[in-house]
C-alpha cells in the first residue's frame, strides 16, 4: 500500500462519514420527517376494502355452506335446520377468529353477501374460547328443537289442510296425502353434521 | 433444442436406459431415464456442447401411488431451453445415483427428497434429515403417511 | 518468536448461532467452528420453520392454497401469490385479462421494492447501523398503505386468483402508486449516500464471500444473488411471462466496483440498483394500465387437466419455481416449491470457510434469506 | 483534601475540636457522593437523550410514555433494572460473574475524581491527572474480560475477548493523542492543562487551535477514544447483531445495570477529557473566571465545561447513529495501520513545533504579531 493510496483510504473514511452524518443530521432536526403514529390516541384511516374481523349479517344469511367449504383453515362453522317454508335456519354461525387467516376467501363466495370484514382489528383475550365469535346468541338446540316444533306444526296443518280438503273431496285418498312430517328436518341436520 | 430432439440424442447415447418422453400434458417435457442411468444421463446433459444443461432447477419427489419417481428440471443458461427428467423407482427401498458432484445444487433437494419420501441418493456427500428433526419416524410427503399421534410425548 | 503450537494445545470452539440469534433473519441455527474469531465450517441448519405447505397444497383446492403462498415468503407475499396463479394458470391454460395481469406487475414490482428494502435495511442493521433500517421500514410502511388499499391487508395480501386478480384498484390507487415512486426514488440517492458507499459498509462487504459465475450456476444460485456474480439472467427478460415484455428496464448485474466480482457488496447493489428499475417498471405499468375487467371466468369448482408444469418467476429472492402435478382432481396432486433461499443456503457452508463470525452475519444478508421460503 | 480540610476547620469554629482526619475523611466522602450522584444522572439522562436523539435521526419520536414527554423514561428503566431478578447462570463462575460488572462500574467512575468541572470544582487535582485516567480506564478491561469469562458464554467470552484487545490497541493511540496537550501545558494535571488553555485569545486559546498537529490530534484523539468507550462503529464486544450482546449478555438486572451506567460514565469521561485537552475546559471566552467571586466563578465555568462536555456526547451518540460497525481485524487495522503511526507523526509534529516555535502557538503568533 502505497502513502497515496493510504492518505486515500483515510480521506475517503471521513469524507464519506461525513455525507452520512449530513443526512442523519437533517433528519435529526427536521421535526417534519417524524413519522410515528401515536397509535393509541392516533389512528390511520382505514381504506374501504379492509380485511379485519368478520361479520355475519345473520339476517341474510342463508346457510348456504359455501364459506365453510370455502376456508382453508376450517375456521368457520355452522348448523343449520330447514325451516317450515323450507328455507334453510341457521342455528348457530361461530367464527374461530384466533384461526381465521383474513383471506377473505369466504367474503368473496358468499352468495346473499351477508359475511363481511369489518374495520376491526384490535382484539385481546386470555383465553382461547373468547377468540370464537357467536353471531348467534341463542342455543342451538332450542333453535333446532322452535324450528322442528314449527316445522311440526306447520306440517300438521298442511296435513289437517289436506285431510279436509281431501275430506271434501274423496274419503279414500285422504290418508295417502298426508307426508310424514318429521322426516326432512332430520334429514337437514345430517346435512350440516358434514362440515365440522 | 427441443425435448424430441434431446430425447433421440439421449436414446442414441444411451439406448435402453430413456424409457420414454413425456410431452402431452407435460411442460417441460420429461424424458424418463432408468433410475441407474441417472448419473450417466445427467453427465452427459451438463458436458454435451449442444445441450449444457448447466443449472439444476428443481429435483422433486414425487408419490404416484404405485411408483416413486424422482423429477429433475432442467434448465441451460447458454442455449436457454429447459427439459425434465424423470426416474421412476420401485415403492420398496427407492434409491438411485446421487447427481450432487453433476450439479452441486442437488445436494439440499436430494436431502429434502431423502426427507420427506425416503428415497435414497447413493453417493450422496451428506445425506442427513433437513426439514424434519433427525428422529422423525416416517417421510410425510408420501401418500400412505398416517400421522403420528405424538411426538416425544407432545401431541402433534 | 516461533509459534509452539505443541506446547500450548488449542482447540476448536463450535458455537451455535441461532436459532435464536439476530442477524440470522430468522429461525436459522448455524454451527459455526471457530479458530477465535475465524470460522473454519459453518454448518447451516435449516428446518425450525417446517410447515408442510407442500403437504398441505396436497389437502386443499387450487383456490384454498392462494392464502398459504402469502406464507411461502411473507415479505414478498404478491411475488408468491402470482407465481401460484400463474403455475395454474399455465396448467389450466387459463387466459387471464390484461388489466389483471396489469395490476399484478404493479404489486409484484412494488412488492420487490418493500422486500429489497428489508433487505437493506436489514443488511445495514446487521453491519451495525440501525438508522438506515428505520428509513427502509419507513418507506415500505408506504407500499403497505397502497396494498392494503388494493387487497385489504398490510402483510399477507392474498390478492391474486387463479384467472386473475381479486379487486380492480380502487380510484386513486394509480394516483398513490405515482405519488410514491415520486416520493421513492430520490431517497436510493439518499440511501447511497448514507451507508452504501460509507468506507466501514463497503470495507465490511467487498471482497467477502465472492462467488465466481461459474459456481452460482452449478449451485442453481438465481435472482439477486446469481446476477450478483455477474451473470446477466433475469427470468423477466430471458423467459418472460405476464406482461413483462411490454416494460423497459434493465437487468441489474454485480461489476465487482468495490472489490472481486460476486461479493457481497455486488449482490447488495444489485438490489439496490434493481428498486431502482422496479420503480420504472410501475412508472410504465401505471401509465399504460388498460381497462378491462380482472378476473377471467373460472369455474368455482376448478378442475385443471391432468399434467405437469413447472413454472419460474422472479421472486425478490430469486426463482420461486412451482412444480406441480395435477390428477384432474380439485386438489393438486403433487406440489413442489423451489424457492430462492433454500437453493442459496446450500451453497453457505462453501462460501462462509475462513470467513470471520462478524462476516457469516455479511454472508447472510446479502443472500437475503428468508426462512419460512426456506423450511417452507 | 487535607488542605481543603485544614481551610474548612478555620472557617468554621465548630470544627475545632474535630481531628484532621476526620474532617479529611468526611470531605472525602461528601466528594464522592456529590460525584456519584452527578455520574448517576448524567448517566442516567445520558441514556435518555441517547434514546432522544436516535428517535429523532430515525424519524421516530423515541420515548414520550413516561412522564412529560417522556423525560422520566430513565427513572422507569432504572427503577425497572434495580427491580428485575438478578439471574447468575448456572454453570458460571459465581464470584468473578459477581465480581466484573463492579470492576467496570469503577473503573469508569474513578475517572471521575480528576475531570476539572470548574476553576476550583475538582474532587482531586493529581499532578498525574491524566495518566490516572488512562490507569483506571483501564480497569474497565478487566471487568470486561471478567465478564466474559463468567458468564460460561461462547458469545460473551468472544465479546470478553475483543474487548480486551479493542482497548489495550486502543489505549496507546489514545495517549499519544493527548500528550500533546501536555507537552503544551507542560504538567499531567487536567486542572494545568486547562488553564494552559485561558488568556484573552478566546476559543483561540485553546489547543485544539494551537497548531495544526493539535488539530489533528483532537480528531485522532476522539476517533481512538469512541473506540476505547465501546461506541457504535467500534461496538464489537457488545456487537448485538453478531454476538448477541457480547460480554454482558447473561447479565440482568442491577448488574446488567452497572455495564450500562458505566458505558455511559465512559461516554462522559471521553467528552470531559477532549473538553479539558482540547476544548479550553472550564475557560470561558475572553473573560477570566478566576476573577469572579468563587461560587459565581465556579457555577459559570460549571456550566461552560458541562456544556463543551454534552455537546461532545451529543456528537458521540450522532455518529452512533450513523455509522455501521467494523470488523475485528478492521478495527485492529485502523487502530495499529492508522492510528497509531498518525499520532505519533503528530506527537512529532507538536514536539518539533514546540521545540522550533519556543511553545507558542498560531493564533499565539498572529496575536503577538498585532501586538
Amino acid at each position: 500500500m502505497g502513502l497515496k493510496e493510504y492518505m486515500n483510504d483515510i480521506v475517503e473514511a471521513v469524507v464519506t462519514t461525513a455525507k452520512g452524518m449530513r443526512i442523519t443530521a437533517r433528519y435529526g432536526v427536521d421535526p417534519k420527517e417524524e413519522v410515528t403514529l401515536q397509535y393509541p390516541e392516533e389512528r390511520w384511516e382505514i381504506p374501504e376494502g379492509y380485511r379485519g374481523f368478520l361479520h355475519n349479517d345473520v339476517k341474510k344469511c342463508t346457510a348456504c355452506t359455501m364459506c365453510v367449504k370455502v376456508c382453508p383453515v376450517d375456521c368457520i362453522s355452522l348448523e343449520s335446520v330447514r325451516g317450515a317454508d323450507k328455507k334453510m335456519v341457521l342455528a348457530s354461525y361461530d367464527i374461530n377468529i384466533g384461526r381465521c387467516m383474513y383471506c377473505g376467501l369466504c367474503v368473496e363466495v358468499c352468495p346473499p353477501k351477508s359475511l363481511k370484514h369489518t374495520s376491526g382489528y384490535e382484539m385481546a383475550s386470555a383465553a382461547r374460547g373468547e377468540l370464537i365469535l357467536h353471531f348467534i346468541a341463542e342455543d342451538a338446540a332450542e333453535i333446532k328443537a322452535r324450528v322442528a316444533r314449527q316445522v311440526a306444526e306447520a306440517a300438521a296443518k298442511a296435513a289437517e289442510a289436506a285431510k279436509t280438503a281431501e275430506a271434501a273431496k274423496t274419503a279414500d285418498l285422504s290418508a295417502v296425502a298426508a307426508k310424514p312430517p318429521v322426516v326432512e328436518p332430520k334429514a337437514a341436520k345430517e346435512e350440516e353434521k358434514k362440515p365440522e | 433444442m427441443e425435448a424430441q430432439a434431446i430425447f433421440d440424442t439421449l436414446q442414441g447415447k444411451f439406448g435402453d436406459a430413456v424409457v420414454e418422453l413425456q410431452g402431452e400434458g407435460f411442460s417441460p417435457a420429461f424424458v424418463v431415464v432408468a433410475p441407474a442411468a441417472v448419473k450417466e444421463v445427467s453427465r452427459f446433459l451438463k458436458e454435451d456442447p449442444d445441450l449444457s444443461f448447466d443449472s439444476l432447477m428443481c429435483l422433486s419427489g414425487v408419490d404416484y401411488k404405485e411408483k416413486f419417481a424422482v423429477a429433475y428440471h432442467l434448465h441451460s443458461l447458454k442455449h436457454r431451453h429447459a427439459i425434465g427428467l424423470k426416474a421412476m423407482l420401485p415403492r420398496e427401498n427407492p434409491s438411485l445415483p446421487s447427481v450432487d458432484d453433476v450439479w452441486p445444487a442437488a445436494n439440499f433437494h436430494e436431502r429434502e427428497a431423502f426427507d420427506l419420501f425416503g428415497i435414497v441418493f447413493e453417493g450422496s456427500k451428506d445425506l442427513r434429515r433437513i426439514l424434519l428433526p433427525e428422529d422423525w419416524e416416517g417421510h410425510p410427503l408420501r401418500k400412505d403417511y398416517k400421522y403420528p399421534d405424538f411426538y416425544h410425548g407432545i401431541k402433534v | 518468536m516461533t509459534a509452539r503450537t505443541d506446547a500450548l494445545p488449542t482447540q476448536e470452539m463450535t458455537i451455535n448461532m441461532g436459532p435464536q440469534h439476530p442477524s440470522t433473519h430468522g429461525v436459522l441455527r448455524v454451527i459455526l467452528t471457530t479458530d477465535g474469531e475465524v470460522v473454519t465450517r459453518a454448518v447451516p441448519d435449516v428446518g425450525y420453520l417446517h410447515r408442510g405447505l407442500e403437504k398441505i397444497g396436497e389437502r386443499v383446492t387450487y383456490a384454498q392454497f392462494m392464502p398459504f403462498t402469502d406464507r411461502l415468503d411473507y415479505l414478498a407475499a404478491m411475488n408468491c401469490n402470482c407465481a401460484w396463479a400463474w403455475a395454474v394458470e399455465k396448467l389450466a391454460k387459463i387466459e387471464v385479462p390484461e388489466r389483471a395481469e396489469y395490476l399484478r406487475v404493479i404489486v409484484c414490482e412494488l412488492n420487490r421494492i418493500s422486500s429489497h428494502l428489508i433487505a437493506f435495511g436489514s443488511y445495514t442493521a446487521d453491519m451495525g447501523a440501525f438508522t438506515p433500517f428505520l428509513y427502509a421500514i419507513r418507506e415500505r410502511e408506504r407500499v403497505n398503505d397502497l396494498f392494503e388499499m388494493i387487497c385489504g391487508n398490510r402483510l399477507t395480501y392474498n390478492y391474486a386468483r387463479v384467472g386473475g386478480v381479486s379487486g380492480d384498484a380502487p380510484p386513486g390507487f394509480l394516483e398513490k402508486t405515482k405519488e410514491f415512486l415520486d416520493y421513492f426514488e430520490p431517497k436510493l440517492d439518499e440511501y447511497n449516500n448514507l451507508i452504501s458507499y460509507n468506507k466501514i459498509f463497503v470495507h465490511r462487504l467487498a471482497n467477502v464471500a465472492v462467488i465466481p459465475a461459474e459456481e452460482a450456476v452449478a449451485y442453481g444460485l438465481t435472482g439477486p444473488n446469481l446476477r450478483g456474480s455477474g451473470v446477466p439472467f433475469d427470468l423477466r427478460k430471458d423467459e418472460p411471462y405476464s406482461v413483462y415484455p411490454k416494460f423497459d428496464f434493465k437487468v441489474c448485474v454485480g461489476t465487482g466496483e468495490r472489490g472481486k466480482l460476486g461479493d457481497c457488496f455486488d449482490r447488495y447493489m444489485v438490489r439496490i440498483n434493481e428498486m431502482r428499475e422496479s420503480v420504472k417498471i410501475v412508472r410504465q405499468a401505471v401509465a399504460q394500465i388498460p381497462d378491462g375487467p380482472v378476473l377471467a371466468k373460472v369455474p368455482r369448482v376448478f378442475k385443471p387437466p391432468v399434467g405437469e408444469v413447472y413454472f419460474r418467476s422472479e421472486c425478490p429472492r430469486g426463482e420461486t419455481g412451482i412444480y406441480l402435478i395435477s390428477d384432474g382432481s380439485v386438489n393438486p396432486y403433487r406440489l413442489k416449491i423451489r424457492t430462492g433461499s433454500f437453493v442459496t443456503m446450500n451453497l453457505f457452508e462453501k462460501v462462509t470457510r475462513g470467513l470471520m463470525i462478524a462476516d457469516i452475519v455479511a454472508v447472510i444478508g446479502s443472500f437475503d434469506i428468508i426462512l419460512p421460503e426456506i423450511d417452507r | 483534601m487535607e488542605a481543603a480540610a485544614l481551610s474548612l476547620m478555620n472557617a468554621v469554629p465548630l470544627l475545632a475540636g474535630v481531628p484532621l482526619w476526620a474532617v479529611t475523611l468526611l470531605l472525602i466522602v461528601a466528594a464522592a457522593a456529590v460525584i456519584l450522584v452527578f455520574a448517576l444522572t448524567f448517566e442516567g439522562v445520558g441514556s435518555l437523550v441517547l434514546r432522544k436523539v436516535a428517535g429523532d435521526i430515525q424519524a421516530r419520536i423515541g420515548p414520550n410514555r413516561v412522564g412529560p414527554n417522556g423525560i422520566l423514561q430513565f427513572l422507569a428503566d432504572g427503577v425497572k433494572l434495580v427491580l428485575k431478578e438478578d439471574i447468575i447462570p448456572a454453570n458460571a463462575d459465581r464470584l468473578l460473574f459477581k465480581l466484573a460488572p463492579y470492576f467496570v462500574f469503577v473503573g469508569s467512575f474513578a475517572a471521575f475524581v480528576v475531570v476539572p468541572f470548574g476553576v476550583g470544582l475538582i474532587a482531586a487535582d493529581l499532578n498525574i491527572g491524566i495518566y490516572y485516567v488512562m490507569a483506571v480506564t483501564s480497569l474497565v478491561v478487566i471487568g470486561v474480560l471478567l465478564a466474559g469469562w463468567a458468564s460460561n458464554n461462547k458469545w460473551a467470552l468472544l465479546g470478553g475477548m475483543r474487548a480486551a484487545a479493542q482497548i489495550v490497541s486502543y489505549e496507546i493511540p489514545v495517549g499519544m493523542a493527548l500528550i500533546p496537550a501536555v507537552l503544551i501545558a507542560g504538567s499531567l494535571s487536567l486542572q494545568d492543562i486547562v488553564r494552559s488553555q485561558g488568556g484573552l485569545l478566546g476559543i483561540f486559546g485553546w489547543n485544539l487551535f494551537h497548531n495544526p498537529f493539535t488539530f489533528f490530534s483532537f480528531f485522532l484523539y476522539f476517533t481512538a477514544a469512541q473506540a476505547e468507550t465501546n461506541q457504535t462503529p467500534f461496538d464489537l464486544p457488545e456487537a448485538e447483531s453478531e454476538l448477541v450482546s457480547g460480554y454482558n449478555v447473561e447479565y440482568s438486572g442491577i448488574r446488567f445495570g452497572l455495564f450500562f451506567l458505566a458505558e455511559f460514565g465512559d461516554m462522559f469521561i471521553v467528552a470531559a477529557l477532549a473538553t479539558a485537552c482540547f476544548l479550553g475546559g472550564w475557560n470561558v471566552p475572553f473573560f477570566h473566571v478566576g476573577t469572579l467571586p468563587w461560587i459565581w466563578g465556579n457555577l459559570l465555568s460549571l456550566g461552560v465545561f458541562l456544556a463543551k462536555a454534552f455537546t461532545m456526547v451529543l456528537i458521540m451518540m450522532w455518529v452512533r447513529w450513523t455509522l455501521p460497525r467494523l470488523r475485528v481485524d478492521q478495527l485492529m487495522r485502523m487502530s495499529w495501520k492508522y492510528l497509531v503511526p498518525l499520532t505519533f507523526v503528530n506527537l512529532l509534529g507538536v514536539s518539533l513545533w514546540l521545540l522550533v516555535f519556543k511553545g507558542k502557538g498560531i493564533p499565539g503568533m498572529i496575536a503577538s504579531l498585532f501586538g
